[in-house]
């Protein structure tokens, strides 16, 4: 889950991580009064779960709490990068000197938290070359003691003044990815502001999905679209994609697999569906119905029976064809534990049953083109 | 001799009562696995399968003799499971569980890295040597015994892939399930490193997907170390980019761990890679062949 | 440094272990007020730090207010074991089924946090047989997770609904063991009461005097005498012994093998005091000062110069003396850098040096008893 | 050879700007030892007494060979200075800073129990092997080589005792400070383990102290495992139960920890007990001649 920038800064507020002063505004008139609240001029910055909102124009600044009121105005309600600004966070504008990245991220391969340091901040952490990165696992049994951030602002080359304020808000960085199961937190830019203060004029906190049940405390931001988050409720994972043929398989090795031979014979999936191994016969039958509300051209179903039997995947398939009442073409590969009972229930059932992946593949492809030139 | 887990493997299962656990230690049993204890808290003299069950793994330890664990208790109790089993110094630890915190995971594999454990997942179907040990959740019939090592991220693909295998004569000598999570016990190099000390061993497929670098590490290890033939299937070439695919693991961020990266490595290692699942029975014949 | 048990089960309840009801009174009236607060029977507990204030009679049960008045009347201003009462605990009277030993103390050899339970609590842990006691120690880097309360609970041999409880308050003093620097946490006993319900009774918890610095959060508890805390706040080491023979020696062990060698001649030591290696004169006079008040027959001095020169200490030596203007006899033992210099000084200004240590302690001794069969 | 700190011990003094670190690296130096860095944070580019300050042990590593440090940094920071020089992978860390948190010293031994390094200390006069390295604050004149292994909790107690052997002729090997703390990263037996697989150590003096049990462990080791001759002498017998004297460690709690429990179990190991410091020599003479 991802954390809008103001609820970020919330979180690192209070951890003592210094953020500009400021609110957050959901209409104009809101907005003037954060401004007004702020004196002088501020950022008036919209609120989407998306990168490089500056070049994207949605980030504007404000002299007056009126220019601030017309700037919410103009951004409020309209769509940045596909998604629609509900609000819009307005802040003491800062007056910039330099500009450092510091992040907190998983290193997979250490199986630890790596904390990403860089002395040229300010633009995507991926454009900064690489020798100007500092990177550093943690010991989770250790955490980040105040050495390990001496040695980073050593490495960036800070002075002592603005290196003893990065080590500290480093050090508090790292608490809140711990405290808050974090996938990914970042500061960018963490500026030095004229006087030397060092602040946080940017946040992202990406906290694990699997740990949200421990953070009740974190507001709960829905990134799912509805049918999204219909099927998520069912157990199941889905990613919409843009093409016509809807895809079920048991596994998410074995549904990526399924996308990928269908677009090797030309096919083009609508979507990822990984109905897992323990979904059970009503789960599927909700999920292929939540599908075939998309208007897929034909259906693509790709079992391998281990634990579970074939004949009772093909009992669940019927009934679920049969509930929805769609008229689309299934096509289904069953392999596994009673495959042959299962492919004589699909067969009487109407269905086409197959063994082999590149059959059932290159047949549901040859289906959907058929759909798709009888409907033009 | 297989790897991790062999003739001499004792387990204790984990979580052995819920419905999970208690299915498959029948399963585990009915493949011939020594299934010796049960541990579920407040149910210690209960039996499962004919299993005795105790509440803590240090009673189990204290009564039967047991070296390995496989745990299948919920995902929000699995790390403190797996501590207790590396603290009661279990020296193998194979973790069923799927969604556990990304946190408890690195806090686990902290403990483990200390202590000198071998953790199999978590979110993996689990390790099987053909013809002695299963722990895990993967179809018993697949397997047949053989000199191919596999090495896997996701797992019914696997078991797709080990069923083709198996129908063409090719037999296997360890499956390991590395799980799809992005904080794992093992990943590829861990698990080449140990076939390639295992005589049975004369080939190994890898079942790659999509996100992270495992893959690339793996092929810079076989370009240098690796001294048998390997395989390889790379899953997610249709994904799109900040889509996670499924596994907390099959994601591409940032620009890394692309589908065209890690092809390109294990080409460039002298890895065959196969193209469609079904390839690779194929590829392994062509590869032990040379 | 050691909290009263009120001040610890208010630490204790913070964590979440669970406490008797009731609080603490300063008067009579305020006990009163307190059991009605409580209703029903109470017991009245002086708050004095030290163990076994039952069978001194400290501990007196009360079933309405005005008895728990009359009690906190008779206890309050009174001597236990040496130590003034000056608060009681008012706490509601438990209907106790069975006692348990819970605590936290550090295990030397391992480096380690150690827990210590016992099924058989109520008593002083020392008189519980070795077999009935399960001891384990906890890696900081880990801390006490769940499985550690179970394991635990398992070995104590308590039954399902109260070993969970037990488990849960393990982890619980755990923490408060450790963030509170505690050297020792204690719950004795942990009662379990009609109805099944685990209840902390007593509370223990002794903080790290190093570590009081960083708990300002804690009230500050004094076990200190006046001139204990005279003498500390010079900081140096000083213990109060029953001899009349005044000792100073800079380092611990040699302090310690001071009062041995004294011992071993039939002298009688006044005290304990390690003047420490990097002590400056001016400490040194002033600690001197302040054992002359305690009216010591002789005084000895035994300073090993490694790094301290024996001249600078000789000078220090004359100078406190002169300052403090007391008839008191002094004998100085002084080797190490520049000593012939020290000895020279020393005598040139009347005080009596040796090189030898079993020299200096006949003499002192001899001086001692001649000064007490003078004064007979 | 020597144990611990020998001719091969290249330091970096952490906390070399401070008032007790920048004079002992002057004593330090005029002993002979290799003093090769300095760490003060903020004062990288100074040198005291020739030696180079860096801001961070590994910038200080970067520039110059260095596997040990002395730590003089003030108690509140001494935790984290021992952490970073282990974390820079130094092999031993000597700490003469006293009044740490004992918390902070539990948190310092699991880091350093996990990576492999020695801690001499907290609260030690440090450590010297004569003729080729102090580390620490006891004087320098004291010493003469020789085949006398000491190990001590206290101080000003064991120059005593070393002077009183280099008067006597009778030179050392090395000279350990436990140090005066209830959790040190060495002990008794740690030390004798040491000693035993040293040629040069002949002899070992213990100096002990009521407080713990580390006296009768060490007993125990000497009755079962050392092979050559102990003498020891423990300080404290006039010590009351209860009352601190000066070190932390030397207490006597709870009945564990007596003069008496550890002068039998050292007789009983075949260990000769001096009853006063002078003693020392004359024992250690005899316990070489038999």
């Amino acid at each position: 889950m991802k954390l809008y920038e103001y609820l970020a800064k919330e979180v690192f507020a209070r951890r003592g991580i210094p953020v500009p002063r400021g609110g957050v505004a959901s209409t104009p008139e809101e907005a003037e009064a954060r401004a007004r609240e702020v004196g002088g001029p501020v950022a008036v910055k919209s609120q989407v779960l998306a990168g490089g909102r500056g070049k994207a124009g949605g980030i504007t600044f404000a002299d007056t709490p009126a220019q601030a009121r017309e700037a919410a105005e103009r951004l409020l309600g309209t769509e940045l990068k596909g998604l629609t600004i509900e609000k819009v966070l307005v802040e003491e504008k800062l007056a910039i000197r330099h500009e450092i990245y510091l992040g907190v991220a998983i290193d997979r391969s250490a199986r630890r938290p790596l904390i990403i340091a860089s002395a040229k901040g300010g633009i995507n952490i991926e454009e900064i070359p690489e020798e100007d990165i500092v990177r550093r696992t943690v010991d989770v049994a250790v955490g980040v003691e105040p050495f390990v951030g001496r040695e980073i602002v050593r490495r960036l080359g800070l002075d002592q003044a603005v290196g003893k304020q990065v080590a500290d808000i480093l050090a508090r960085l790292y608490k809140v990815f711990r405290a808050n199961d974090a996938e990914l937190t970042e500061i960018n830019p963490l500026v030095v502001v004229e006087g030397g203060r060092v602040i946080a004029a940017d946040g992202r906190l990406n906290v694990d999905d699997e740990a949200l049940y421990r953070h009740k405390e974190l507001p709960y931001v829905e990134e799912r679209t509805g049918l999204e988050k219909k099927i998520h409720d069912l157990g199941v994972s889905y990613v919409a994609l843009e093409g016509d043929i809807a895809v079920i398989a048991n596994g998410a090795g074995i549904t990526m697999g399924t996308l990928d031979t269908l677009m090797y014979y030309g096919g083009r999936p609508a979507n990822f569906l990984d109905a897992g191994g323990g979904t059970g016969s009503d789960e599927m039958a909700a999920a292929i119905s939540l599908l075939l509300e998309t208007g897929p051209s034909a259906f693509l179903v790709n079992i391998f029976g281990g634990i579970t039997r074939c004949d009772e995947v093909a009992k669940a398939l019927i009934q679920a064809r049969q509930a929805s009442g769609a008229d689309v073409p299934f096509v289904i590969r069953l392999v596994g534990t009673n495959e042959a009972e299962g492919h004589r229930i699909l067969r009487e059932n109407g269905m086409e049953a197959f063994r082999s992946m590149a059959e059932a593949a290159q047949k549901v492809v040859a289906l959907a083109s058929s759909r798709a030139s009888a409907a033009s | 001799m297989a790897i991790i887990v062999d003739e001499s493997t004792r387990a204790v299962v984990q979580g052995i009562t819920g419905h999970h656990g208690s299915f498959h230690t029948g399963q585990m049993l009915a493949f011939g696995s020594a299934i010796a204890a049960g541990v579920a808290p407040g149910r210690a003299g209960q039996s499962v399968h004919g299993v005795p069950v105790y509440d803590t793994v240090e009673a189990a330890r204290e009564a039967q003799d047991i070296n390995t664990s496989v745990i299948f208790v919920p995902a929000a109790f699995a790390k403190d499971a797996a501590m207790e089993a590396i603290s009661a110094g279990l020296k193998t630890v194979v973790v069923i569980t799927e969604h556990i915190p990304v946190h408890d995971a690195m806090e686990l594999m902290s403990l483990a890295e200390r202590e000198g454990t071998t953790v199999v997942g978590p979110n993996t179907f689990g390790i099987c040597s053909a013809g002695t040990c299963k722990l895990g959740i993967v179809p018993n019939q697949i397997f047949s015994v053989g000199g191919i090592g596999l090495v896997a991220r996701s797992g019914t693909l696997t078991y797709e892939i080990v069923a083709s295998l198996t129908a063409d004569g090719l037999g296997q000598s360890t499956c390991v399930g590395l799980g799809g999570d992005r904080v794992a016990g093992l990943d590829f190099v861990r698990v080449l490193r140990r076939f390639k000390d295992d005589p049975q061993t004369e080939a190994v497929v890898m079942v790659g997907e999509i996100g992270g670098t495992a893959e690339e590490e793996a092929a810079e290890y076989i370009k240098t170390e690796f001294n048998k033939p390997v395989v390889a299937y790379i899953a997610g070439k249709s994904a799109p980019p900040g889509k996670r695919m499924g596994h907390a693991g099959a994601i591409i961020e940032r620009g890394r761990g692309t589908f065209q990266s890690k092809v390109e490595a294990l080409k460039a290692a002298g890895t065959a890679v196969a193209e469609l699942p079904w390839e690779v029975p194929g590829l392994v014949r062509s590869a032990l062949a040379v």
